[in-house]
């Protein structure tokens, strides 16, 4: 199989017998094809990339979501990028497809950040392109592709999979990126915030999100320590292992009785949990999710890039927020007013966490009106390190 | 198109209004459209809207034969209410590097997913596989073969594996790639295909490849192994161009602030003064840069991309050991080669040899479900130095140690460690 | 003069050129004046540049009765060779406040030192002592009883005790001190008096006392408890003295960098620009402070002491839990209270109080040898704002945690954490 | 006892045969006062200080040495400020008495540093007095009293016991103070540099000098395990206590045979031994000193004030220099080295760790010519937070 030259193969219409056809499960191995990887990048490449391919000299972004690209050669390429719910549908890619064919030779293009890009070389395709993304609609009311997400702006919430696939979330994913981009949706589609801001949502402290370096992070959190299944758990997992799951030691292997015999389990010591979820990762009879417990935790100014700023982690500023389904509203609303007062004070290509570094956490916590909490002080590791060892603090309502 | 049930879901329905795409709208859409799972799934979802909880079970093992990984098993615990997706197992798919598609390969995808799967995808994962969410385990096998066969597609990675890596979109389209990003990321997915679908790991292993430090795919952050472009020599400077930015003929930042008014771009504050080594100046009307003391972080070119762009000497600084929370709380990558060439002619040799002692180590010192920055963490950096053959230099810390507890070795002291009381107490009474 | 022996210390001897105060010549003279023990000291010193190691046993516990601090035990290992130092003790005497003296003090001293000690002192410990260094057991009552009774003189700490509270010179001498430093320091002092004489906690805790956040007596580092003055209002402006350093009539920092051409004074870049809050700026020939971002460095106060003053609303921040790196690494100490008046009317009443409930904690949970900052570290900070009944405020962190991994107690959690397996695999089939 | 006022007891001639008469072994407590505390201030205020406490209004350094103050009253004091080797002598004391009472009503000070003070009201006393201390010299030509010490330049090497009095030094003290200072002296008595710098000494990790905060830092360090005298621990130290004692856990009970008896000891995990010393603190049996292992680690970029930075610790940035007594040349040289590359470089009011900082440590090891070796890489508790990530470094030698 050689997958640089992959266009013959998807030439040829769909066969669903195939597969049964040439899988024998008595020989699995048999007309096994394996190890091939990915299909070769270039193959999917449009003619203006392919060609340009390392020549771009530079781009400006005509709109918000649109960005022009301008190469040695002289040749030009706008890309337009959509924001998408990212959990999508065969339907809604078939639609991307056909737009596709219309305006971009059969070509498209997902962001890092799960953003649709279609890619044109004259204003007259662009302008068409637009308008027909316009237009598309869901039977609801809502954008299929809003066109944004460049620049000082907002860009899609990168996130995870919450209630709609996940065995160990402690809330939803796609209703919550969905309630705080309707919320906020004038920032995807503008230049308006001092610089970029990425939100991000992790359904649990796994973090598939990587919201732990984000500018907003929303985070899945449990508040119960995991229950224990006494008659199920040497069925369903080893108890050494469930034990060493903890990295605070809080599991303990214990005997006890159910229904008159004995049988070995484990017992937690409630106290110590700060509900991590690992032994539940490592154990099915330890489940962690509560409807009363669980919750979000919001956490700001973190950053990836390396410009001005090194990296740096997101950083707890309100523990919990309910589970508000379906539309979160707390939650919601403090991401909003966050962005609002970020935008307000924060200076040109400052990033929140910049900012709120510039102005002094204390002054933070007052500007946005966010009340501060013990749960906000390191208690883990490397706690000593953010502990304030300087007379340098500001006045704020905190002393006042 | 068969007969659809659509479950009561007044919560879940809430989330059609509202500008943003409608995740609901459209998983209806293509339930009424013929696929009860899909109308399951948002019924199911209410449940968990009711409940504040998962209905998920726990994990499940499931898999195509001859791989350990590229497959999550997932069942639901309320099957009698939603059979349509009693089981649904998604099946990770490797992406092209920097995820550019044609129409004929997207829509044979979707023919193999809405017969054999739910119809419904995450486009893409967070590590950035295609992500086919949905089927059932009798249906793992033929899927694998329709995409091996018949679209020339593999499977990505899961469990104590290598994951599938990723990459920017680099030189396919950003002027600012200071190394061929798709070429390297596709170079490592191939070369390592056996380590990708046969966990033979402590715990996951992820690599990312950023074209320069803007890092657009969050590689310092995310992976066990960061490979960012970078540059060695001189920024270039188009002075004509630095005038016209001045001269408020060309927009700052490429017109990333064009919805506030700014005012009029001034480059000794806006980029001069927010350098981070303070090593720009204007001198007369020309910019100047001292780029021995430049981090190359980027700022000034992202301010004014036509007049400045990295130099020509390009190559990766490669970092290591990000990753999430779990379990002795999150890193960001270190740097461990602060540059390396990036050739292609050579196949990348210089960083497979290093990610080759990277994984003896590991596999020989890691613990179970250790990742490859909290064994660094564990044995200390300068084990990891010693395995890697890497001299150890500044740049590998923000700042040298503060406190002394300084390990030294008997060979390194001068009469090694082997003393005796005696002659000690010879010299001072006890 | 009774008659000495002077040793061959040709090494030592090396010592006694150069510019600077030689302690081998004052030693040396103090012995042929009389002192054996001098002599003998450079004797095993001689001996311990020869050997590069101590020549003193390991401690040994000596005392005055009824104390159990104030000396420290010590032997030479070679008493043979230099009896007159075979017992070496130092005593150390509790120094007045900021370390003025009157000579009749000092003489006194002297002599009392002469007659029964090596005549050698540190002028001072580290602490802040006067140390008499060198006597034999049999003179350790002696020199006590001539303290108390002849000098008024008392032992400071030595062990697991309350050391010796020291303070900077403050309002004694400096324009800047916010508050009586001598006066707290006295107070505290007097006050603990039993807690510095009678080892009764887990390890030794310390109190120093700074009026502004110059620091001079390096509190921040060097102490369980620090006091370090501040200000709540505005910083005082002379505008016809802040011309006068921009017009170079007054010297930058009263004169600090006198011998070196810095150039001309430029408040923009040498005080504007430098502030670490950034809430300063020129308005036309005014200077103006935005006091509510001012985070109180002293530094645009040091450079023009003559235009800037402290505030009049005047108090102490306290910091915590410094300390040298013994065991778990050295510590900075971390704000605890950031403003309290320190109101001489009321005796200190608001920080004695706070100091009671540390120590409480402390007894109770200190592990032996477990500094207070370290129990803060192993028992969190949160447990040590429970235990002083302070509010969590922004300004105990440099910035908020970024772990996730956040303690929650039954109580704060809906429906607390008594859960029933039954009711929840009702919900969700296993 | 009243110790606000002492000065009628001060003004007795000491009487020799009082204690003996006093203290009776038999009966400790009689005639015992205890208690009392340090004698009051105020009473060993000179008049200005006394009658301007809390007026003063501003100073001037008028000289290298020489502060002069202002009091609201419109009262003048000039302090003068001289060096000191701390470990001075009763003859020493006697003499700077001498000198307070000829100059200075009878009053003298210390610093925190551990200089002297001499305090004078006018300019023609101020004359005086300094040609005076100019004048005294040591036999070997040292001053007795070098004026200087004050503003941008060095002042007095806080420092420890060493050699002269401790019991776990790996180096001297005094002597190594002194070899620095002989070299370094310029720099005392004048106001060249950038911003202060403040050097200090320890000869122990244990840093009885706080050298964990200094511009420069200079630090006794044992490079051996402790030995282990099998036949002697259990007779001077507690077993559990021992063990107890390693951070690391190194130490382990242990039987052995010592002439054919069994005797409870211990044994030391060589390879995990940090050399900090605090068995042997615990345990005198267990010594670590050693002639050959033993010598001067260097930190720097330590601050205190909080001046315009936090305080900061200093940093390791060579591991090891040997004793080299009587006058550690190479230890002097590195210091010297370092100070004038900060000096040549830095900004004014540029603190050493400040400097540092500012040009990343890539640059000041490059600057000063100092090999970075792995010993400057934190391998302790906080480590991770030292790890550099970013893509934020310079270029320097060692990556040319
Ligand atoms: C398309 C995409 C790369 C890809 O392979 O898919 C991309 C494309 C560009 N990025 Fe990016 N970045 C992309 C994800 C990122 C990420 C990763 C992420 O967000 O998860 C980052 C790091 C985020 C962070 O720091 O937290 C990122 C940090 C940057 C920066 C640094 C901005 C800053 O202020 O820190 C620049 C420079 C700039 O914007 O001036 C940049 C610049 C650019 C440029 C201008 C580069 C170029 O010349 O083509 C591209 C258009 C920028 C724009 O959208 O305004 N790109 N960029 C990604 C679009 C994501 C999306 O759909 O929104
Ligand atoms: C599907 C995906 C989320 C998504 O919605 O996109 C995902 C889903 C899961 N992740 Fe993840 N992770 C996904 C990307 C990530 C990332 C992001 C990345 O790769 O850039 C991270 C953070 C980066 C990192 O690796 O540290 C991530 C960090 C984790 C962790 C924590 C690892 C750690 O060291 O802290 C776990 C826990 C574990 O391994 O047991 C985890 C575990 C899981 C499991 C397997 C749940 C579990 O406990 O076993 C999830 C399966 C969900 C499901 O049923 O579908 N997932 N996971 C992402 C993979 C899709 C793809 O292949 O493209
Ligand atoms: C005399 C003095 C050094 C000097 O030359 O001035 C001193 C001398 C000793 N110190 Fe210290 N310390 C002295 C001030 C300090 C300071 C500085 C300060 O107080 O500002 C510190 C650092 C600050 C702090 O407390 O953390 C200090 C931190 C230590 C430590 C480490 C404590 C820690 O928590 O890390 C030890 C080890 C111990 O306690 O076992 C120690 C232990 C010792 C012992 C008792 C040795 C021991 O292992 O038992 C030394 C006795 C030496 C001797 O024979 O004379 N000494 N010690 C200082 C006391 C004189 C005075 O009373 O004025
Ligand atoms: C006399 C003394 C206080 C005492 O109670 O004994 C003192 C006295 C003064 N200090 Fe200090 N400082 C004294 C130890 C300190 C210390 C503690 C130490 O070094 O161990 C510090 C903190 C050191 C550090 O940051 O590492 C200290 C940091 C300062 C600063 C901050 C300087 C900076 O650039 O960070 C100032 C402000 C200035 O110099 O402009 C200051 C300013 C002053 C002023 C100007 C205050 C005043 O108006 O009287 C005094 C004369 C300064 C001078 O010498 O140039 N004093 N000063 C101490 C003299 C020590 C000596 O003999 O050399
Ligand atoms: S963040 Fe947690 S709940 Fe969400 S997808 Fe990842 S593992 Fe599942
Ligand atoms: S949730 Fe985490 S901390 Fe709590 S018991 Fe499980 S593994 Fe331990
Ligand atoms: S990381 Fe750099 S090279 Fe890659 S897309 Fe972003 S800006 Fe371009
Ligand atoms: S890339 Fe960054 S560090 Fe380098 S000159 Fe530009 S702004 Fe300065
Ligand atoms: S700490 Fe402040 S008040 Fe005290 S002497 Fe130093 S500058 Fe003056
Ligand atoms: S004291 Fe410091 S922070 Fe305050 S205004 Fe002056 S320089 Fe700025
Ligand atoms: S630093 Fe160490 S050797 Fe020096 S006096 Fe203190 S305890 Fe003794
Ligand atoms: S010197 Fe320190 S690390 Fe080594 S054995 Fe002794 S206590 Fe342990």
């Amino acid at each position: 199989m050689d997958n640089t030259n992959i266009a013959e193969l998807l030439a040829k219409p769909y066969d669903k017998e195939l597969a049964e056809k040439l899988y024998d499960p008595k020989k699995p191995m048999e007309n096994r094809i394996t190890d091939i990887g990915p299909p070769h990048y270039e193959q999917f490449f449009p003619p203006v990339i392919k060609e340009n391919y390392g020549k771009w000299k530079s781009h400006e972004i005509v709109q918000p979501g649109v960005i022009k690209y301008v190469s040695e050669t002289g040749a030009v390429c706008f890309a337009v990028r959509c924001g998408s719910a990212r959990l999508i549908t065969t339907d809604l890619i078939r639609e991307i497809c056909e737009i596709a064919d219309k305006y971009c030779e059969g070509y498209v293009r997902w962001t890092t950040r799960n953003n649709i890009e279609f890619h044109v070389t004259d204003e007259e395709k662009l302008k068409a392109l637009l308008d027909d993304l316009n237009g598309r609609k869901n039977p609801g009311g809502s954008y299929k592709f809003p066109v944004g997400g460049t620049g000082a702006g907002m860009t899609n919430i990168v996130h995870t999979q919450g209630w709609v696939h996940c065995h160990t979330p402690a809330i939803d994913a796609s209703g919550v990126v969905k309630s705080v981009m309707d919320e906020l949706f004038e920032y995807f589609g503008s230049h308006k915030l001092p610089a970029q801001v990425r939100v991000a949502l992790a359904c649990c402290l796994n973090m598939c999100g990587a919201v732990h370096c984000s500018d907003i992070a929303i985070l899945g959190i449990h508040r119960k320590p995991p229950l224990v299944e006494d008659d199920r758990i040497t069925g369903v997992c080893e108890i050494p292992l469930a034990v060493a799951a903890c990295p605070l030691g809080a599991i303990k292997p214990a005997t006890v009785e159910v229904d008159g015999e004995k049988k070995k389990t484990v017992r937690v010591n409630e106290n110590r949990c700060m509900f991590c979820g690992n032994c539940y990762t490592m154990c099915p009879a330890m489940p962690l999710a509560d409807g009363e417990g669980d919750g979000i935790a919001i956490l700001v100014g973190g950053k990836i890039s390396n410009r001005i700023s090194a990296p740096k982690f997101s950083k707890l500023i309100i523990p919990y927020i309910p589970n508000e389904p379906p539309r979160w509203p707390s939650t919601v609303k403090v991401i909003k007013n966050i962005l609002e007062k970020y935008s307000e004070n924060a200076n040109k290509y400052e990033r929140l966490g910049d900012w709120a570094e510039r102005i002094g956490w204390e002054r933070f916590f007052e500007i946005c009106d966010i009340p501060f909490t013990e749960k906000s002080i390191d208690d883990y590791r490397l706690a000593y390190d953010t502990y304030r060892t300087t007379t340098q603090f500001k006045w704020s309502v905190h002393t006042d | 198109m068969a007969d659809v049930k659509k479950h009561d879901t007044p919560m879940v329905d809430e989330l059609k209004s509202g500008p943003w795409p409608s995740f609901v709208d459209d998983i209806e859409q293509r339930g009424f459209n013929g696929k009860q799972a899909c109308l399951d799934l948002l019924g199911q979802l209410e449940l968990s809207y009711k409940h504040k909880e998962t209905h998920w079970k726990h994990g499940g093992i499931v898999g195509v034969f001859g791989y350990g990984g590229g497959v999550i098993g997932r069942y639901s615990d309320v099957p009698e209410e939603f059979p349509a997706i009693a089981h649904f197992h998604t099946i990770r798919v490797n992406q092209p590097a920097s995820k550019f598609y044609s129409t004929a390969f997207l829509r044979k995808l979707c023919e193999i997913w809405d017969y054999r799967g739910s119809g419904m995808t995450n486009f893409h994962g967070s590590t950035g596989d295609m992500v086919l969410l949905g089927t059932s385990t009798d249906q793992l096998e033929p899927v694998f073969f329709d995409l091996t066969h018949q679209m020339g597609a593999d499977l990505g990675g899961s469990g104590s594996n290598l994951r599938t890596p990723s990459c920017c979109v680099g030189k396919a389209r950003c002027e600012w790639s200071c190394i061929d990003t798709q070429d390297i990321c596709y170079n490592l997915t191939m070369t390592f295909q056996d380590e990708l679908h046969r966990p033979a790991f402590p715990y996951k292993f992820k690599f990312k490849v950023s074209g320069c430090p803007n890092d657009c795919v969050a590689a310092i952050a995310r992976c066990d192994c960061a490979i960012i472009g970078t540059w060695r020599d001189e920024i270039r400077i188009d002075q004509e161009a630095v005038k016209a930015y001045m001269g408020g003929e060309l927009k700052p930042n490429a017109g990333a602030h064009s919805d506030r008014d700014w005012g009029a771009f001034d480059i000794q504050k806006e980029v001069i003064d927010l350098c981070p080594s303070q090593c720009m100046m204007m001198d007369g009307n020309e910019l100047k840069i001292n780029n021995r003391e430049c981090v190359r972080c980027m700022h000034c070119i992202n301010v004014m991309p036509e007049a400045l762009r990295p130099g020509l000497d390009t190559g990766a600084t490669i970092l290591v050991g990000a990753k999430a929370p779990i379990l002795e709380g999150a890193q960001l990558a270190t740097v461990a080669l602060p540059f390396i060439k990036m050739d292609k002619d050579n196949d990348y040799e210089e960083i497979k040899d290093f990610v080759d002692k990277v994984w003896d180590w590991w596999m020989e010192e890691g613990k179970n479900r250790e990742r490859f920055g909290e064994l660094i963490q564990r044995q200390s950096m300068q084990e990891f130095l010693r395995r890697t053959e890497l001299k150890p230099i500044p740049q590998m810390v923000k700042e040298p140690r503060s406190n002394p507890y300084v390990f030294w070795s008997a060979e390194e002291v001068e009469g090694g460690w082997k003393r005796d009381v005696k002659t000690f107490r010879a010299r001072h009474a006890a």
